[in-house]
């Protein structure tokens, strides 16, 4: 069923218009939090709403323009973008509140804040996009959206971070409107609304390379090796930003790209009679296990996070690549689930950073006393990534090897354990430091961050838990994931 | 170097150009196209159509009117922007910086008696045949330009013998920037006028009993051209002598 | 090349523009070039006219004892207009020169590369 | 007649204002822009009527002197003519920045004669894009390019002459290689009214008609300053008063655009000579313009030389469009000739506020205007984003239609090239948009300075919601053009 409905137009349209009254508030900071947390409470009301309905399988949808038939600005909310939307803006209320605690002292908060929710708005509007043109225009507004969160800093090195990005990213997006444009050429519409839009009649070769091109351009930002090279540089933003960001909304548009293209572009059926896919899931196997290995050897907090999420990426993408209904399963499920994961993450190293100052990893020695619920969070955070039962990590791992199997490659159920050793390999030395190295001068006493960014960061770690252990409630992601599976897999 | 290549770029630009010429319809014929497609018309109606016994004027001021209207409008743009560029470049130059080095005007050449005899003598006379040349233009050669620019070719004679200032009384301040833009007016005077009485713009009565109104309306803009030629040359000579 | 020899006025003003274009590429003193881009004039002129030469014609001023065949009217009413656009250009050049001449005190554009 | 006598309205009322401009002026020396503004409303009153009758009725033409077409002159009003709205909408915008801009900008004796030239200059653009006779457009290109060069020089810059003389050499030129093919086709045709022209030219010698279409395109190059005949550009649109460059960036390379349309339409048309190689040089030329005011424009520390190069490369956006010959492509050529004029007017005007307010024309020195005059540079902002093609801003749809009619006519290349000069072109407003707004400022006074008057800002903020409107309400022009490019390539049997 599909309904003509004005919120999903309203979703991104109201955190635009929030992001544009925060930008006008100037440095009052009492008025700059209610509008950011407003906007991001209304718009996590919105999307709920429109939850059940979704559920149910009724497709929202409203178009703002139409340049040409076919070609227009168009909002459409499914299963898989209603997935993408609620852990997206639910995450954007919870990292907001972190971002005041933790951006008190800094400068250009207006900016920042500002920035900050317009980013979260084209991520809606990304996750909603009715077909390949909006979704493209929302993808490209995230990245002008991110540099000034990127370079916050101002630092040489954060502009050298930044000027890295874009590089990388509008390369990306010159691939993706490329394709777009070849795509419009070849199947005359442009729309996400079905199973696929292309068909064999276009030549399996010129189909190869637009699949390539399209993989290439998402790839960027979904950072598979060798497209990577921005995410670890881009972690001198201020935390939050990595984050919501590189956790969430740009990394994961990424993946949410390549899905796309997977499942509504190209179709699962053609992509099966082109026999392209393994090569994907090649690139991403391989992304999985190199970004692993790298991660082990950073010492500094946030990088071995950025190399984790890259690989974590991956499992998104390989879930995709796979072309069965359980690893797609898997793939989306992932979506929430390493958001969750990272986020919490991210939430701990901001909070050291900011309660201890401590960056890198050998200096957290003995941390695990002084800021015991933090490193909980964490411990939590890294068993998920260990992919131990109950958390939310297992779920989506479990889907995804039953996915590979479904399809006969074992190969990949072998990389994903693979993955879950060098996951334990590089996160429970972190644990084992924090809780049970004292080194001589360790503070003993409790103290802890202060609430706005502790609050938060246990909030995730409860939902890690939470996704793990209640998946299969109705309401909860999975649910989401399997009316979008169940969509485009025809079942 | 560089001129013999740049000599050689042209040779290498003339062998098409001289090609292409060579294969044009032959000069001279009266078979050519531009012979038998649009002129005929002219020259069979024109003196009757156009009311114009010079078929050069008939199409300069009654069917390609609308380009003459835009050619007075361009020797018109000439003189504002001569204006535009020289009005007071002095004081501008020398409030942004001093060239390096101040160029010496050159001293008035002094003007021998003879040519100023001649001058004054002959004045009358080519003012005369100006006119002539303006009234008769669209029956005999002539026409608003020849003649407003010979008036200008006059002024500028007798600034150079008597000096700008007393050339300058032929033509005072207070009207002269309302002679400027004569041409442009009288078009958009003919013009409206043909607007409001007959059709489009810048129509000419053609037949019927406004049919009398083609000679005046023709004289106007012939005056129109001329005045405002003679006082754009003239303008334009004084700008750039730095006396206006 | 018989044709040619027949449009050799055609020809004459391709030459002529030429030469005048050399003129204005190859020239460095200011005044040259403008004179380059008047010789250019001429020969476009030139070459204008030369579309409505009629062998044998007379002037196309009609009335009493004006016979067939007439020259072409409109190149002509066409170089008229020409001219003026010549004129203009011409005298807004010079006035540009002028200036030139009187800021950097020198027309030679070898010179004024470095002013730049 | 559909469109009553507007048209007539909207070629001779700038002409007859500007001639009694100077009069006004001297009488009453602070009332010139006023009564430009009058006239030019009544200009843009009129524009907006034909527009109309063109949009409801479809192409009409108007005769002059009420001769029918070979005979007399007649204006013809199809959808390419429906420029004269954006000519009117910028050029009004123009004339009201100037107001305050030119107070301070141009010596207080020449105001008079800056107003008649900014009127001069845009009736000539209004002439020239609504006549049907290629003599004619001849006469107005020279009233228009006339003005120009007075216009670089009237402020009287450092080597404001010297960039304007190169500007009128180059354009002289160019303009007389025009009047030589006018000429060639008159040998051959006999006629001078553009619809006829395309009718006569089926019949012709192929090579004579060949050379005019070279000189015609090598004289409409240079005026649209394609590369490599660009080089009169930049110096000029840096050195002229900001509102003309605008005016000059905006519009009257443009001029090149439409005589190149009109050219076109008439060669379509006619069929007289395949017309292959002349698109294949237009791609190539347009493709090397892109990359190279691209390469051009980030070596440059002066924000409007930056600017001046960037025209180069939009530009060549706009030719490959053409040389694509698919209607994809000439369509994205086309309505980039109105945005590219919506844009770069937004980021000239914008400019020259900065300019106006600190008196820094260098990046360096500009760095941390964003805080200053948050308004001004949020428009320049959303100008830089546009240009670059960023969706969902005017700038954008271009680009897409082009990379669709590049991929329409099965050059994939050519879309490649497009979308990459796009990020090179990124390259450089980053590094604009860095100095305004991420980095601290080199001179702390910069911090005091303060928005520019009202009338400088309302056409700078109009022009930067309108990149945003534009892209967002593409539609519009798209689907007013598109009849006319339809048209255009009909006897090509696409």
């Amino acid at each position: 069923m599909e309904l003509f409905d004005l919120r999903p137009m309203l979703a991104p349209a109201l955190s635009l218009a929030c992001g544009i009254i925060v930008f006008m508030v100037g440095d009052r900071p009492f008025w700059r939090r209610f509008w950011s947390l407003g906007a991001a409470a209304v718009k996590l009301a919105i999307v709920f709403s429109m939850l059940p309905g979704v559920l149910n399988g009724t497709v929202y949808r409203y178009s703002i323009v139409e340049f040409t038939p076919g070609i227009g600005i168009g909002f459409r909310v499914d299963a898989l973008g209603m997935f993408f939307s609620i852990v997206s803006s639910s995450l954007w209320l919870i990292t907001t509140v972190y971002a005041i605690g933790y951006m008190e002292h800094e400068h250009e908060r207006p900016r920042f804040f500002g920035f900050f929710a317009l980013c979260v708005s084209t991520t809606v509007g990304l996750a909603f996009a009715e077909n390949l043109l909006t979704l493209f225009l929302f993808y490209e507004m995230l990245t002008i959206c991110t540099y000034p969160l990127v370079i916050h800093e101002e630092t040489p090195e954060a502009m050298a971070a930044g000027r890295k990005y874009l590089v990388y990213t509008l390369t990306g997006g010159v691939f993706i409107l490329l394709g777009t444009a070849v795509t419009y050429q070849w199947a005359g519409t442009l729309s996400l609304a079905g199973r696929g839009i292309l068909d064999m009649s276009a030549g399996a070769q010129g189909l190869t390379m637009l699949f390539a091109a399209f993989v290439v351009g998402f790839g960027v930002k979904a950072a598979i090796m060798p497209l990577h090279g921005w995410l670890p540089s881009a972690m001198v933003a201020p935390t939050p930003v990595s984050a919501l960001l590189h956790a969430v909304a740009v990394v994961k548009a990424g993946a949410f790209g390549i899905l796309r293209v997977v499942f509504c572009v190209f179709g699962v059926e053609l992509l099966r009679e082109l026999d392209i896919t393994m090569w994907l899931a090649a690139a991403a196997s391989f992304t999985i296990v190199t970004a692993s290995l790298i991660a082990l050897t950073q010492d500094n907090f946030k990088r071995r996070l950025a190399y984790s999420t890259i690989a974590q990426l991956s499992y998104i993408v390989l879930g995709a690549a796979l072309l069965t209904p359980l690893a797609a399963l898997g793939a989306i499920v992932h979506i929430a689930n390493q958001a969750f994961q990272k986020i919490t993450m991210f939430f701990v190293a901001g909070s050291i950073q900011r309660t201890t100052g401590k960056t890198n990893i050998h200096e957290l020695a003995g941390i695990g006393y002084q800021m015991p619920f933090t490193m909980g969070a964490f411990t939590v955070a890294a068993l998920g990534f260990i992919g131990i039962p109950l958390t939310a990590g297992f779920v989506s791992k479990w889907y995804l090897s039953l996915g590979a199997m479904d399809g006969g490659h074992w190969i990949f159920v072998v990389v994903l354990i693979v993955s879950s050793i060098l996951n334990a390999a590089y996160w429970l030395p972190i644990i084992y430091l924090a809780f049970f190295k004292i080194t001589p001068g360790t503070h003993m006493r409790i103290k802890e961050a202060h609430p706005t960014l502790l609050v938060p960061t246990l909030v995730c770690a409860a939902y890690v838990i939470l996704l793990g252990s209640l998946a299969e409630v109705p309401g909860m992601p999975l649910s989401l994931a399997r009316t979008a599976v169940e969509y485009f897999f025809g079942m | 170097m560089r001129r013999a290549l740049i000599i050689a770029l042209l040779v290498l630009a003339a062998v098409p150009l001289l090609f292409g010429v060579s294969q044009l319809p032959p000069i001279g014929s009266t078979g050519n196209p531009t012979y038998t497609h649009v002129v005929p018309r002219y020259l069979e109606e024109g003196a009757e159509e156009a009311g114009a016994e010079n078929i050069v004027t008939a199409v300069i001021l009654n069917y390609r009117g609308y380009d003459t209207n835009g050619e007075v409008t361009v020797i018109f743009t000439a003189l504002v922007a001569v204006l535009g560029v020289l009005t007071f470049a002095k004081a501008t130059a020398a409030k942004s910086e001093p060239a390096e080095e101040t160029p010496v005007p050159a001293p008035p050449m002094p003007v021998s008696p003879v040519t100023r005899f001649i001058v004054r003598i002959l004045a009358p006379f080519i003012l005369l045949f100006s006119i002539y040349m303006v009234i008769y233009g669209h029956t005999s050669p002539g026409g608003g330009f020849q003649g407003g620019t010979i008036v200008g070719a006059l002024l500028i004679a007798v600034s150079l013998v008597s000096g700008s200032a007393q050339a300058k009384r032929l033509l005072p301040e207070r009207i002269r920037p309302w002679l400027q833009p004569a041409a442009v007016l009288a078009f958009a005077l003919v013009g409206v006028a043909g607007l409001w009485l007959i059709g489009p713009y810048l129509s000419f009565p053609v037949e019927g009993e406004l049919v009398f109104l083609r000679t005046p309306w023709l004289t106007i803009i012939e005056f129109g051209i001329g005045i405002g030629g003679a006082a754009i040359v003239a303008s334009i000579f004084w700008a750039m002598e730095g006396s206006d | 090349m018989r044709v040619l020899w027949t449009n050799i006025d055609y020809a004459a003003s391709v030459v002529l523009f030429l030469i005048g274009l050399y003129a204005v590429i190859a020239k460095g003193n200011l005044i040259k070039k403008l004179m380059g881009l008047n010789i250019m004039e001429t020969a476009v002129f030139a070459f204008v006219m030369a579309t409505g030469i009629v062998t044998g014609g007379d002037a196309p001023i009609l009335g009493k004892g004006a016979e067939p065949p007439f020259a072409n009217p409109l190149p002509q009413a066409l170089i008229l207009t020409g001219i003026v656009v010549a004129l203009s250009t011409t005298a807004l050049a010079l006035s540009l020169i002028m200036r030139i001449y009187e800021r950097h005190g020198t027309i030679e554009s070898d010179d004024l590369w470095g002013v730049e | 007649m559909d469109g009553g006598h507007w048209p007539a309205v909207l070629v001779v009322t700038p002409l007859v204002g500007a001639a009694l401009c100077p009069i006004i002026g001297r009488r009453f020396p602070n009332f010139a822009g006023y009564w430009a503004l009058g006239v030019f409303t009544a200009v843009s009153v009129a524009a907006g009527a034909v527009t109309y009758a063109v949009s409801t009725n479809g192409p009409f033409s108007y005769h002059m002197g009420g001769w029918p077409p070979p005979f007399g002159i007649e204006l013809r009003f199809d959808e390419f003519s429906a420029s004269v709205a954006v000519i009117a909408l910028i050029g009004w915008l123009a004339i009201l920045y100037s107001l305050s801009y030119a107070k301070h900008a141009v010596p207080e004796e020449r105001l008079p004669y800056y107003y008649a030239l900014l009127l001069l200059c845009l009736g000539g653009m209004a002439g020239f894009a609504v006549t049907g006779d290629i003599f004619n457009m001849f006469v107005f290109l020279e009233i228009l390019s006339l003005s120009s060069y007075a216009l670089v020089a009237i402020a009287g810059e450092r080597i404001a002459e010297l960039a304007s003389f190169k500007y009128l050499v180059m354009g002289a030129v160019s303009s007389l290689t025009i009047l030589f093919a006018i000429g060639f086709l008159y040998a051959l045709t006999g006629t001078l009214n553009m619809g006829d022209l395309s009718v006569r030219l089926a019949g012709v010698e192929t090579f004579p008609a060949a050379v005019a279409v070279a000189a015609l395109t090598l004289g409409f190059s240079v005026k649209a300053a394609l590369f490599p005949l660009h080089i009169w550009l930049p110096d000029a649109h840096a050195t002229a008063p900001s509102p003309v460059s605008a005016i000059l960036s905006g519009l009257v390379v443009k001029v090149g655009v439409l005589g190149m349309l009109r050219m076109y339409q008439m060669l379509y048309d006619s069929q007289v000579f395949d017309l292959k190689m002349l698109n294949d040089t237009l791609m190539w030329l347009g493709a090397i313009s892109i990359v190279m005011g691209a390469l051009f424009a980030m070596v440059q520390e002066d924000i409007k030389m930056m600017l001046a190069y960037s025209t180069i490369s939009n530009i060549g956006y706009i030719f490959m469009g053409l040389g694509l010959a698919s209607t994809f492509g000439i369509i994205g050529g086309a309505v980039h000739v109105f945005n590219h004029a919506i844009i770069k007017a937004t980021l000239f005007l914008g400019a020259g506020a900065l300019i106006y307010q600190t008196g820094y024309r260098d990046l360096k020195d500009l760095r941390g205007i964003g805080k200053a005059m948050p308004v001004t540079s949020a428009c320049i902002a959303i100008g830089a984003v546009s240009i670059v093609g960023i969706p969902p801003t005017a700038g954008f749809l271009c680009k897409w239609y082009i990379a669709l009619g590049a991929i329409e006519a099965g050059r994939i290349f050519f879309a490649v090239t497009l979308l990459f000069g796009a990020l090179l072109i990124f390259v450089y407003y980053i590094r604009m948009l860095n100095a305004f707004y991420f980095t601290p400022p080199l001179h702390a006074h910069l911090m005091d300075v303060g928005e520019v008057p009202l009338t400088m800002l309302v056409p700078i903020v109009v022009l930067a919601i309108l990149c945003l409107v534009m892209g967002v309400f593409g539609r519009i022009p798209l689907s007013f053009i598109e009849p006319a490019v339809i048209d255009m390539l009909a006897p090509l049997g696409g």
